[in-house]
Parts: structure tokens; C-alpha cells; sequence
């Protein structure tokens, strides 16, 4: 298939489409718009269906009853109307209903602004809601990969009935670039029918309860299976990008649209002779803990975290792996505020040089 | 003939209120979750009304016909 | 006449308390979708609120939702299994206060699945606060003077306020509190399954119903009271009826 | 090579889908592309800006700091961006709203009355279109004269009538030679 | 004034009435019922109001709307209930107005169980919404501490014009226990008149704007303020119980309910020689990083995280601050079931043989 | 007769597009404000919503409401505040449908405060989708082909929901497409907030406005478009007048 | 007498449409903004009936008697 | 000396109310005392149940695992929580409810008909107050006989009359002595 122009938010949701999704539930809000926009004349084209919510909340609850009953089905949305999510987000996780929500991400907090940022990322990663669950969180950096994390979603969704996340940021999300889309899937919802409500003709009745309530001893080992799982998802699930890094004495690490200043900065620096890598995690959670820890830290002179966030907030992830083996320094910007690729890489250069003075 | 499960009674006395013929009475023993439920008095006087089942909430009360 | 428990309860006692009419319009529900022939194809959208205990009580596929949010998840339920006779079934609090803007968003746009509204006038579960239907004067948790309509409003009539849209095809609201009203009651349920299933459209049934624990009375006082009290305010009736002389 | 092209102007000017026709001729003619729009609060009014970068390699960062080609449609844009542009780099500037702008050391500038030309064509809308031609024949290395006329007569082919007025208003804007 | 016996729910009801708090929206949810219910008839009393609202959602943005005129304002919730305001909690950071919301957590993700846990840490101290924006938390282990953090909590929230966080388990929340409780204060709007939209009599008119939108260079800039912010909190605000660690091997860390069993644990196990301490942070944030840097690690055999919550969720924090300088083991329940003060004793002798054993 | 420009609008252009009649709406809000003695005392709360752009054309204290929950802001600036004039002023999708919760529940608790209601068919902010109040068959982002009842439901009628409950004092809807519409619109905000400083009550008042840019009309077309179509649909009139004789 | 702050005009010509007396017209000259502002002809004829004023989205137009 | 008391049977018998009585009479009394009610998600049915535990030292941990004192008030507490009691302690039963309770070794048993005695003073609500009678004259050294009836008479001295029964219950528990 050709390569094919698109916008960030029509690359995800034509990739959702051909993954087999048939339900999309969502409320407007900007930087997102042209997803609810676009799924609501490509659904039914495929047999699916598109409803606009009267809110976020009724929107992830409305995907809460689709993808109970089988069906692939997405919402997305950006700050405030992911935070309205979060209960339904909990709830899907608590009685174990896959399904994919996206943040199309803005500054923030509170109305915050509508240009693209990245201070989303300890919602994404540590609390989408109460209870404390997890998701795999995906941060493509290209539209391509917005598409190929995309069509996969579902599958490590209903692999573990659990929501996968995708957080990217209104920047990706609104720019064009070429992608080349997957091929059409067929909905299945045999596949799930282990657990789902659908029931296809010849089934006389199966008598399925899905419930979010359980009493405390079955929560436990529920809450026992979640950390299992995400046990699991760190051996074999993390997806990173590893830039440069085997020779480099400084390390940049960021995600979605800052890595890809970020990685321009490398090169750059590359060029001019400056031992510097790239640690981009794509899965944002799992983290990448073994692009970390397989390092020679008798080499690695620093960390740079690169985000669109202020404070940083990937910073305790990565400090947590770097476990005090090397500085982490940061460059950050916010606020709907984004990186120019020739700050990213001055800025860079002057960390290493004052810590490399610095003797460190 | 009317059945009452009394294992499924709470005995709210639902029943009792609204026999047309006062057939119905709480009774004096308690079931498995402790509860008194109801008896019946003269069944032969029941006319299968059905006001009992009816009204009863925890569906404890059938009615049905001789020998069933 | 004969009178059978429908199987569509399990075999154990409810989870509600005793002279609880939840259990009450529980069983009317599963009758009326055993006499609708739906008994194998129904599925049940409980809420968070007492109704929640019918998880273990129903006999059938039920699913749990968010609190308020029921009608926007049998939206995304029906409209991807739009064969199956869905129906929410969810109390005063869950309805009409934290879910009232799902409920009036599936009504309006005229979803095809039923909504039972038990209406207890109080929130049963969390322990007796007001409900937004608790009357005037009625004394709860957070209104222990009784509630007073020019600090907590009034009590609200949600058949009168969905009546008002233009989607709904079936609104009616009845008493528990009597054999008739119970009678009554399942054929407006049946009705509503059956305009489901066929012509289709919301249809919106009002269960007037008692809460013995939180009001502080013995179950067969709650009959009188409901009498006096309750129904004297909502009326019970038939609002709208679409398909009046079509679907009985 | 990558190329940086920024297109300024207020909303409605047609700011947005000069980007767009611009990166869908460069992904046409097998080269890759980014169309990065900005946006704000306000539907009508303020700035409206996009950036296209081209590229025959993969594109690393489209958060390009500098672009090589302005092509400004109003006064407010003009000054705002200016700046941006690489030293060597071209401005092309609707000469209709910003008046005839002067010279600066070591840039080349492009004045064009876009607005002008395309209502004498009868349309005020396409010019945007007419800037785009400006463009092509800017010596500006960001998109060929045929690759642009075969994208603009695919685009336009199924409104019948309007592939005309646009791609009249690109040969206008081809063909436009400041006096 | 005399000591009190009240459960958990009432001490901090009453201490936050104490603390001039006048406007109270919340609604029902269990295990924190006792909270609005006590309001209820108290707030009038004391001239304050108290509005049971239609939702979570519209509670947290009457306390949004009380608070912006200066009145020391409150909610509270449970797990869902909690996420349902992560929006409005978001608009307070964003708004830069100050309020106080307590969750009396429970078990989760979705409805969960009603019993009580420790799984919303992450949830408090990492994302209690979108945007990137934090909290002071506060979690009290005894309900003397919870009346004493709460008569305290609008201070810090207006200081810093940002919303206090009180996380606080069921079991606090319903337990009784003595307290003694602070004198009355009298509301002072004025003390905030800087900012908050009340107006006294002989103002004759503000002009003042409460935006939570901004441009994206201001909303930078606030970024930044919180950052700032942030790192005054860690300087300044950390509150820590730090007990026998001085020459502790073994630590436990643990907050809230589970620190008292800790204790306990730690207190028999003294008796039998055992060198263990505890670290209970008081403030989740900031954490009290200086209690774990001070440690003299070549003692250190290991930590306990020991939470009601599974997967642990403190961990991640305590392993930024130990810094892979010693192990750190676990011992945590969840679902609704609480700890029994024996079966943490014998856990912690188990880890610290086996740890022992092996060497560590 | 003279006319002048209200203090309460600052001297320089509105964030709003040409024809757009938020900026009429806000400008009557300000005449009225100003006629009702209010000018100093008021408190304007805005939502999400192009209304927002007020935050910086408004000359007076005004607030920021999430999108949806200007009622409930206003509850509790209004409950704290009691001397104050509060008003909010909403669009249709943040009354309408995040919101329907949050008017109910204030309408209905008879909040004392003011709600005015900008009705232009469609989310404006967010560019052009469809609104609870699109007409049927209206295109939008989201309904490309038009809005179909048979999916979207019907445009919902705010003034005829809220008229069903008890509390609310004064309920209206006017048009702002002729000069008459707004100068009974005013009338009616003066009304308003005469009642809230006066003998108190929750007061409703809708006003059908354009989106010129969304619906991608000339201003002068959405007049007509207005006339033709929003205003045969929304039926302008006064819905609940309590205090008819003794507030004018 | 008709003022009107041509810097606040945005050209929707709202007045122009609902002058009783057609006085009103729309300019060639742009304001500040961009957009074209109305001007008035004979202005000795305006009935200072205000629909101009009152239906203008801007309060660009104001009214005054005489010599204000 | 730390004291720990679980109290528990069906709801409605007054087990959350007698915990709380005899954790003021403790408070009452100079001591410290924790109340630590379970709750669960129905109204009515299942187990009621609470702990109480008292101490004249600081209450480090209100999670014991073992109680000294069990007062059960139906057969499902009495079956689910006798082995939650320390070896050596005592198990108060209500024995109108579970029929007489056997020995067992170890531990001191008193069966207490409490419904009977209740009902017999005019209202079977009040077997939990004859249960904690009970208790005082158990041995158990949880709460002291003055010390409870001070508490009681202060808390219902308020609602004219009930004070007697409540009074009666606790000295009808107070004197029973099994036969
Ligand atoms: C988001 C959320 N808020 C609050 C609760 C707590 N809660 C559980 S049931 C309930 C209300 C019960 O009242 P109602 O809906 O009238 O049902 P009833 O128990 O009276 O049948 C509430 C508020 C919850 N579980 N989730
Ligand atoms: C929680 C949340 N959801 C969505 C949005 C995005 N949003 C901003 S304005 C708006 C709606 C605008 O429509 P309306 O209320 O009709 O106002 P209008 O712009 O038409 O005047 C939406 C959905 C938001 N800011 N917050
Ligand atoms: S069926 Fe009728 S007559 Fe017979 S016991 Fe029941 S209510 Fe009485
Ligand atoms: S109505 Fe049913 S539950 Fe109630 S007493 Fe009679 S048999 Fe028992
Ligand atoms: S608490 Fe009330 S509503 Fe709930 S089961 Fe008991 S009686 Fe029924
Ligand atoms: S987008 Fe529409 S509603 Fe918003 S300002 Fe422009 S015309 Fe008005
Ligand atoms: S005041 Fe009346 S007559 Fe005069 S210009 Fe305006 S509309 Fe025309
Ligand atoms: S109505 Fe006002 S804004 Fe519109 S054209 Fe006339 S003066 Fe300008
Ligand atoms: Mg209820
Ligand atoms: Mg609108």
C-alpha cells in the first residue's frame, strides 16, 4: 500500500479502524478533534458505530459497554477530559475490560492551554485513576509508529484484559507526515468470547457476570495478578529506541515529539564529536529499565531528561533506574511551548560542557 | 396450593397484609438467616389469588395447582 | 391462577434487606423478560447503589456499571449487540443526581434499551443521605431537620422531566407498595421489552419503591408511608405511549 | 536536503491548506514531508502559521528553529517571523497587505500583491495559491513547477471549475515578476 | 479541652470546622459518609455551608467556586469518587486556588471493595489530575494527627495558593479514637484578599480575573512557580516520623494504618534484638527524602516497604531515594483486608533471617 | 434616544469572530448588569466555550469555570457570596451536554443566581461539532451528512426541560438575530437580576445566537438562517415567570 | 448622532442591515483589524431610533444626542 | 495493660453500639481507647463486627490479630471468631441464639442467654447491654462495673426512661451467673 499523508489524530484512528476497532465513544476537545471527527463518517462505513458522548465520562462509559461485549472500541481525549476518564478507566481495569484510550496531550494543569505538551506523563504512567492499576502506555515519536502501536493495541489489551494507553502529544497529533497503514482486520469477537458479553448465534446462554465489585479476598488476588502482569510486561513488553548509546558519556532520554529534537541534537553533537546517546522509551510503562541497567557506568557522565513538561516527570522513572551511578540533568520546556531543535542541542552541549569542566 | 419457601423469607409480612382471605400468619420459628416467616391457615380457603406471590419480595411464595 | 418464581433469581435469598422492594421490583424484572421470551437473550446493567447486590443475585448475563453511568454503558452495549434485550435497572441516586446527565443523553438520543428507576428516595447503600427524590421534610443523614426545599430544592419527578424530549417512546411510573401496583408494574415492563425488541425505542419505567433500613421503619410500615407520602407526590401513570395501541 | 519553509497569515487567508498542498506535492513526487500547523483559542483573528519540511532523507525533528523560506500573507506575520529565517534565506510576502517591504542585507525578497492578482481572477481565496506559485519560481528549492501542477490538478479535479482558478492562480503566481 | 472519643471521619470534620472552614459539597460514598453527614448539621451552626452535590464532579467545582471567594472550603471522597474530581482538582492547581480535599481510601481499581486500603498513593502524590500539577499530602496515622494536619492544611494551601491533599484509609476513617481539638478559628477572607474574589463591604470594586486558561509563555512560567514550589515544599514541609533508625539494619516504611502496625512490629522486635526502625513519612509529599540520606548505608541491610496496597506503590519512591543502596523488600496486603499486627511481625522476622542468611 | 457602550466591556475589540453573537450576547449581559446597578457588584462566571474569550474583553471580577460546571462554581461562590449578582454564561455543549448534570442540579436546588444560556447550535470553540442543540439535519464535524434523530436524537429544548422543575423562578428564551430579539433579551437579564437581588430564585435565560465560522455562513446569512430555521425550532417566549406582577 | 469606533468593527454589517432608514453602508477602508467598517450617509436623517447601536455585536456604535 | 475485646453478630444486634459504649466507659475511665467497626456492602444480614481495645499506654496498633475477649452474639460469630481469641481468654456467647456452647479446653466459656433476659425485661434490642453485664462480671479486666454504669447513665440519662432499661439490662448481665 502507498504511503499515505495524514494527520497524527487520522493516522490513529484509520490504524484503529483496520485493527478491527468498531466502537468510538468521544467528546470534542482540542488538540484531538479530528479523531471523534474522523471516526464519525469512517465507522459506519466499516459497520461500526461512532457515538459523541455528552461527556468524556459518558464516553468511556460507553466504551465500557462496548468493549464488554467484544467489540474493539476506543475513546480519546486531552487533560481535563482524560481526567474525567479516569473512573472509567479504573472501572475497565477493575472488571478487566480491554480497550484503548488515547490523550492527544496540551498544557496543563486546569484549562491550562490548547498547544501541545507533555505533562501528562505521571497521569499516563502511575495513576490514569484510582485503585491503583497500571496500563501499557504507548508514546509514538512518528506518525508511523502512531499507526503501528496503534493497530497492536488491542491485541496486548485483550491479551491481558486490560486498557492500553497512548499518550502523544498535540504536536504529532496535528502534524502530517507519511504513513503506511496496515491492512484491514476482521473483528473478531470470538476471540475474547472467554469472558465478553457478546454471544454469537448458536450460544443458548452463558450466564457471564462482569462485575467491577469484588469482595476483599478475590480483590487481592486480582491486585496480586495486576502486579504479575506488569511483571510481565517489564520482561517482555518494553518497546525503546536505543540512539548512540554503547560509546556515550551522556544520555538524553525522552519520549514523543521532544526525542525526535532530541535525537536531532544527537546527531548534531555526534557530528561535532560528543560521545551522546538516546534513550527513547516508546513504551512509556514498561519502562526501559534494561537500556539502563546494561550500561558502563563507569562511562556514562550524565543523564539529560528532554521533556515538554515542567517539572519533569519521567525524571523519577529514570532516576530510579539510574539509581545515583550519574547525574541527571535536565532540559524541559512547557506550556504549550515547544522545543526548537537548535536550543535542544545548545542546551545539551552546554550540560556536557559544564559537566564535563566540572570534572564529573 | 400455596408453597412458602421459608429458607427464602425475611419475613417482612408482605404476605400477611395482603391475603384477601387473612389466611396467612407469621409464625414463631426462625429460618436459616434468622428470620420468622409466615404460615398458612385453612390452605383449602386459599382461592390462589396470587395477592401473596405476588407482593412477596424475595419470590419465596408459589402458588400451583393441585398436584403439581 | 398459578404463580412460579421466575428462574431467572437464583435459588438463594436476596442480598437486600428484609422488606427491601428491590427484591420485589428485582423479580417483577425477571418475570417480565421470562414472559417477553427474552430470559436467555436479556442483559442486566446494574449500577452502584443496592441494585448492585443483583450481581449475585440474577440468574443471566449482567454486567456492572460505573456509578450514574449505566445508560452510557448499555449505549455502548446495545448499540454493538443491538439483538439483545438490554436494560439498566438503577436507583434515585444513581439516576437522577450523579447519572443525570447520561440518563437524559440516552434519552434524548433515543437509545433502544430500557431504563427501570427504583426510586427509594434516599441513597440505601452509602447509608441514608438524601436522595435527590427525598420528600419534603423526610429525614436523612445529611438532612436530619428534614429536607428543606430553599436549601436542597425539590424533589425530582424524573418521568416529567424526560417527558419533555422527544425521543422517548415509552415513560410510566408505578407503586410497589400493593399487588396492583406490582401488576401493573410488570406490564409495564413486558411493554417496554417488548417495544424493544421490536418497533423499538426508550422506554423508561419509574418503581416507586422503599428503603425499611434507612427510613427507619418496620417493612410493612414503609407500605403506609409509602402511601401517604410517596405516591401522593409522584404519581403514578403513564406519560408517554407511543406506541399506545400498537404494542399492549 | 531537508528544506524549511514557514506560511504565515491570519486565519481565513489559507495558510493551513498551502502547507498541506505543499507537503502533498513533496510526499507525490516521493520525497518526505512534514505539514506542522500551530493553532490558538480563537477560531477567526490572530495569526495563523504552519511549517513544511521537506526531505528526501527521513525527517528527524520537525521542530525545525530556522526555515529557509517565509512566505508571509500579511503585515503582522511578516514582522513575527521574519526573524526566523536562515540567513541566505527567501521571504516571499503578499505585497497587497504589507505594502512594498524593503530590502535586508543578505535575504532574498519576494514581494507578490497576491491579493491583487487573484481577485483581478476573480477570487480573493487563492491567494494563497498565487504565493505558492511565487514560490516555485523563487529559485527556493522546496517543490517543483510540475510536481505542484500535477498535485493542485489532482486535488481540484473533482470539483469541476475550480482546478482552473487554482491553477491559474499558481501560473499567475509563476509568473509574476516584481517590476 | 477535653479529650474526645470520634472516629476518624468526625476528627477531621470537626478540625477543619476548627480551622475556619465554611463551605463543605460532597457526596455519599463509603467510607468517608460520616464526613458530609457531620457537616451537614455542623456548617450551619457555625454559620458555614454545606451542599450535598448532584455529583463528585459537581462538588469538587462548588468547592472550586467557594474557595475563589476566599472561604476555606473542603470536599471529600473515596476511590471513585476521587478520580471523578481529578479534573476539578486540576482547575484549583491550574486557578492557583487553595482548598482542602481528604480521600478516605478504600480498595480499588473500579468499584473495588468498600473496605479499607492504600491503593490511591500513587494517585495522590503523583497525578491527582492531568497537567502535571502536585499536592502537599498529608496522611495521618492517628486521628490526633488528622485532626492536627487538617487544622493546618488551608494554611499551607494558602500559602501557596494550591489545593492540600489529606490520604487517609477507612479504617482511620471509621476507627474511633481520643482526640483533643484545637480552638476555633475565626475565617479571615482577607487573609487572602490578594487574590480571592470575596469583597469586603468598603471595596468598591476589584476587576480581578480567576483564569485556569492561559497563554502558553504563562502557563510556562506557572509551571515553573509550582516547580519552585515543589522544591520548597522538600526544603522546608517534609513532616517524618523517624522511629529508632539510628542504628537500625532494617527499616520498615511505611504511612497511615500500616505504620502503626509497623511500629508495633518494630517494637516487639527490638525487644527481642532485632535492629529494625521505622520511617513513617507524614507528608507523601513531599517525602521525606533526608530521613533516607541520612542513613549510614554501610549499616543498612535493607528497607520493608510495607503498604496496603498491592502492587506496592511507595516503592517507587523510596527506591529514588535509596538509590540501590540497599534492598528493598516487601510486605503488603490489599483488597480490603487490613494487616494483623502479628502477621507483620512475623513477616519482617522472615525477611530479615532470610536476608540475613543470605548474607545481605 | 441614546446608546452607549457599556463600561463593563473593555475598549477593544472581542475575541470573537466578525457576526458572532457572543459578543452581542456578552454586550447585553453588560447593559444589563450596568441598568440593574450592578456594574461593581457582579461576578461573571464563564466556562469552556468561546465564551471564554470573555476572560479578557469582561471589565469586573469574573471567574473560570471547568467546562460544564459554571453552575456548580457559581453554587458555591453564590452560597458564600450572597450579596453578590452571580451569573454564568454558557454555551450548548457546556450547558447542554457535559453540563445537563450540573443546570439541573442548580435549577433545581433553586440556586439564587443567573444562568444565561448562549444557544448557537454547535460546538464553537472546538470547531463546529455537533451540539445537543443542533438542528436536525444541520451539518457538523461530527454529523457530516447531517444530524439523523435516528442516531443523534433530537435538539434538545433546555427551557422546556427546566420548566418541569419546581425551583426555578424565571425561565425565557429570546433570539439576538434582530435588534427587537435583543432588546427584549436585555429586558429579560435586567429581570433576572433584578430577582436574584431582589426576592432570589434561579433564573434561566437562553439565547439563540450564530456561529458564523462553524456554520460557514456570512454573518448576514446566519441572520437569515436564524429566522429560517433555530428560531422555528427554539421557540422564543417567557416559560416560567413567578414574580410576573412584582418583578418587571 | 451615530459614532462609530471603526477600530472596533468587524465588518459583519449587522447595522447596515437594520438601519430603518438605509443610512448606513459598508466602507472600503479597513481598520486595524482588517475588516471593513460601515460609515453613514446623511446623517442629518438618522432618527437616533438606535436598532444600529443595539444590534451591533461590537458596541462599536453609540448614540448620543447632540452635542455629547 | 492492653485489653482487646471483638464483639460481633448479625446486624441489628447492636454490636457497633456496645463496642462504642464500652470504649467511652474506658475513655471515661482516664484510659485510652481504640473502636474499630468492619463494615461491609449490605445494609442488613451478614456479620456485624467490631473490636475494641483498650489500654493505659499509648495504642501503638489498632490491628490486633488475637483478642482476650469475644462476645458473640449469634452462632455465625461465635463459629467464625472463637479462634481469634488468645489462649486463656474468654468467650461470652449468646446462648439464646447459639443453644449452650461446649468447653473448650484452655479457655473460659460463658453462656449467657441474653435474648431471653432482654425480651424479658420488655425489649430483646437490649441484649447487647446485657452481654456487656456480662463481660463485667467475666473477669475479664476490660472495663469495671462502676465505670460502665457511670458511662451508661451519663449517655442515657438524656432520653427519659431508657436509662432504666438499659440499667436493668446491665445489671440483669451483671448478675446472671450460669446455672
Ligand atoms: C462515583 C461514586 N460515587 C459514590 C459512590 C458511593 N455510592 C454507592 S451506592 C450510592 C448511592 C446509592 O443510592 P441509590 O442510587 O439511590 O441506590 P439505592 O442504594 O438507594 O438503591 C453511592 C452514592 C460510588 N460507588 N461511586
Ligand atoms: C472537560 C472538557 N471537555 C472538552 C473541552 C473542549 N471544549 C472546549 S470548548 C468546548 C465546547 C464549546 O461549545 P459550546 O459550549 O457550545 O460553546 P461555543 O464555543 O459554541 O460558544 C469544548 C468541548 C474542554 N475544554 N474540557
Ligand atoms: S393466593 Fe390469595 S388467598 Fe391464597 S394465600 Fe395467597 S393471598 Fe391468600
Ligand atoms: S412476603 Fe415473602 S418474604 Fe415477606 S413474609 Fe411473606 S413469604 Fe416472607
Ligand atoms: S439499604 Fe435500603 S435500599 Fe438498600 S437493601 Fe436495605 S432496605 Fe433496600
Ligand atoms: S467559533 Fe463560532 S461561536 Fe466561536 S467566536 Fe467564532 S463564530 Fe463565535
Ligand atoms: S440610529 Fe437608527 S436611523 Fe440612525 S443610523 Fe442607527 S439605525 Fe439608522
Ligand atoms: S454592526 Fe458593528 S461590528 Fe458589525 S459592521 Fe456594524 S459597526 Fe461593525
Ligand atoms: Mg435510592
Ligand atoms: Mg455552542
Amino acid at each position: 500500500m502507498a504511503k499515505e499523508l495524514v494527520n497524527g489524530c487520522i493516522a490513529i484512528a484509520e490504524s484503529a479502524v483496520r485493527a478491527g476497532c468498531r466502537f468510538f465513544a468521544g467528546y470534542p476537545i482540542t488538540p484531538q478533534n479530528h479523531i471523534p471527527e474522523y471516526f464519525s463518517h469512517r465507522l459506519p462505513e466499516v459497520g461500526g458505530v461512532f457515538v459523541q458522548g455528552e461527556s468524556e465520562v459518558a464516553s468511556i462509559n460507553m466504551v465500557y459497554g462496548a468493549a464488554a461485549g467484544g467489540t474493539r472500541a476506543m475513546t480519546s481525549s486531552s487533560g481535563p477530559g482524560i481526567s474525567l476518564k479516569a473512573e472509567g478507566i479504573s472501572y475497565l481495569a477493575g472488571t478487566q475490560i480491554p480497550a484503548v484510550i488515547v490523550n492527544i496531550s496540551r498544557g496543563g494543569p486546569g484549562l491550562g492551554s490548547i498547544q501541545p505538551a507533555q505533562q501528562d506523563y505521571l497521569q499516563a504512567t502511575k495513576a490514569l485513576g484510582h485503585g491503583g492499576f497500571k496500563t501499557i502506555v504507548f508514546a509514538p515519536a512518528t506518525l508511523q509508529e502512531a499507526v503501528d502501536l496503534t493497530y497492536s493495541a488491542w491485541d496486548y489489551a485483550e491479551r491481558d484484559r486490560n486498557p492500553v494507553f497512548i499518550l502523544m502529544d498535540g504536536c504529532l497529533g496535528n502534524m502530517m507526515e507519511t504513513v503506511k497503514f496496515p491492512e484491514m482486520k476482521e473483528p473478531d469477537r470470538n476471540s475474547t468470547s472467554k469472558w465478553n458479553l457478546y454471544r454469537a448465534k448458536d450460544v443458548k446462554r452463558s450466564d457471564r457476570v462482569l462485575s467491577p465489585y469484588f469482595p476483599d479476598a478475590i480483590l487481592e488476588m486480582q491486585n496480586k495478578s495486576r502486579n504479575a502482569m506488569m511483571k510481565r510486561w517489564a520482561e517482555n513488553d518494553v518497546k525503546v529506541e536505543e540512539f548512540m548509546i554503547d560509546d556515550a558519556e551522556f544520555i538524553a532520554v525522552a519520549y514523543g515529539i521532544a526525542a525526535r529534537s532530541a535525537k536531532e541534537a544527537v546527531i548534531c553533537l555526534r557530528k561535532e564529536g560528543y560521545k551522546i546517546g538516546l534513550i527513547r522509551p516508546i513504551t512509556l510503562n514498561p519502562f526501559p529499565s534494561k537500556s539502563f541497567n546494561k550500561l558502563d557506568y563507569s562511562k556514562v557522565k550524565g543523564f539529560i531528561d528532554t521533556e515538554l513538561a515542567i517539572p519533569a516527570q519521567m525524571r523519577i522513572d529514570i532516576q530510579a533506574e539510574v539509581l545515583g551511578r550519574a547525574p541527571i540533568y535536565e532540559y524541559c520546556r512547557s506550556g504549550g511551548i515547544l522545543f526548537d531543535d537548535e536550543a535542544v542541542y545548545s542546551n545539551y552541549k552546554k550540560i556536557i560542557t559544564e559537566a564535563s569542566g566540572n570534572g564529573i | 396450593m400455596v408453597f412458602i419457601d421459608s429458607n427464602l423469607c425475611k419475613g417482612c409480612m408482605f404476605c400477611v397484609k395482603f391475603c384477601p382471605k387473612k389466611l396467612l400468619e407469621q409464625g414463631s420459628d426462625r429460618n436459616k438467616s434468622g428470620y420468622y416467616y409466615p404460615f398458612i391457615n385453612n390452605p383449602e380457603k386459599c382461592v390462589s389469588c396470587c395477592q401473596c406471590a405476588v407482593i412477596c419480595p424475595e419470590g419465596a411464595i408459589e402458588i400451583l395447582k393441585e398436584g403439581k | 391462577m398459578e404463580y412460579k418464581r421466575p428462574d431467572t433469581l437464583k435459588k438463594t435469598p436476596s442480598g437486600f434487606c428484609p422488606g427491601c422492594m428491590h427484591s420485589l421490583a428485582t423479580k417483577l424484572i425477571a418475570e417480565a423478560v421470562e414472559e417477553a421470551g427474552q430470559k436467555e437473550n436479556s442483559v442486566h446493567i446494574v449500577p452502584v447503589g443496592c441494585a448492585t447486590l443483583n450481581l449475585v443475585y440474577w440468574q443471566g448475563d449482567i454486567l456492572g456499571a460505573a456509578h450514574g453511568r449505566a445508560p452510557a454503558v448499555a449505549t455502548g452495549f446495545k448499540r454493538t449487540n443491538p439483538d439483545r434485550l438490554v436494560f439498566t435497572y438503577q436507583g434515585d441516586g444513581d439516576l437522577a443526581a450523579i447519572g443525570l446527565a447520561e440518563i437524559i443523553g440516552a434519552a434524548n438520543r433515543g437509545e433502544n434499551f430500557t431504563v427501570v428507576f427504583f426510586n427509594n428516595q434516599t441513597y440505601g447503600m452509602t447509608g441514608g443521605q438524601m436522595a435527590p427524590t427525598t420528600l419534603i421534610g423526610q429525614k436523612t443523614t445529611t438532612t436530619i431537620y428534614g429536607r428543606d426545599p430553599a436549601k436542597e430544592g425539590y424533589p425530582m419527578k424524573m418521568c416529567e422531566l424526560l417527558s419533555t424530549l422527544e425521543a422517548p417512546v415509552f415513560i410510566a411510573r408505578y407503586a410497589l407498595n400493593t399487588p396492583k401496583g406490582c401488576t401493573d408494574a410488570k406490564k409495564g415492563l413486558k411493554k417496554a421489552f417488548d417495544i424493544q425488541m421490536g418497533k423499538g425505542g426508550f422506554c423508561f419505567i419509574e418503581l416507586l419503591g422503599n428503603c425499611p433500613t434507612n427510613w427507619h421503619l418496620t417493612p410493612l410500615e414503609t407500605l403506609d408511608y409509602m402511601e401517604n407520602n410517596t405516591v401522593k407526590y409522584f404519581k403514578p401513570g403513564i406519560f408517554r405511549d407511543k406506541y399506545k395501541d400498537e404494542v399492549k | 536536503m531537508k528544506k524549511t519553509l514557514v506560511i504565515s497569515g491570519s486565519g481565513g487567508q489559507g495558510v493551513m491548506s498551502a502547507g498541506i498542498i505543499i507537503a502533498e506535492a513533496a510526499v507525490d513526487s516521493g520525497r518526505n514531508a512534514v505539514y506542522l500547523p500551530e493553532y490558538g483559542p480563537q477560531q477567526r483573528g490572530g495569526t495563523a502559521k504552519c511549517t513544511v519540511i521537506t526531505d528526501e532523507e527521513e525527517i528527524v525533528s520537525p521542530l525545525a528553529s530556522k526555515c529557509d523560506v517565509l512566505i508571509a500573507l500579511n503585515s503582522q506575520s511578516y514582522s513575527k517571523f521574519k526573524k526566523a529565517v536562515k540567513p541566505g534565506g527567501t521571504l516571499i510576502v503578499n505585497s497587497s497587505m504589507t505594502g512594498q517591504t524593503e530590502n535586508i542585507d543578505g535575504f532574498k525578497i519576494i514581494n507578490v500583491p497576491a491579493d491583487d492578482i487573484s481577485s483581478s481572477l476573480g477570487n480573493i481565496k487563492v491567494s494563497n495559491i498565487v504565493m505558492i506559485g511565487a514560490l516555485l519560481s523563487s529559485g527556493a528549492d522546496i517543490i517543483g513547477k510540475e510536481e505542484m501542477t500535477k498535485t493542485l490538478v489532482q486535488k481540484f479535479s473533482s470539483k469541476s471549475g475550480s482546478a482552473d482558478i487554482n491553477l491559474e492562480a499558481l501560473n499567475a503566481g509563476i509568473n509574476y515578476r516584481e517590476k
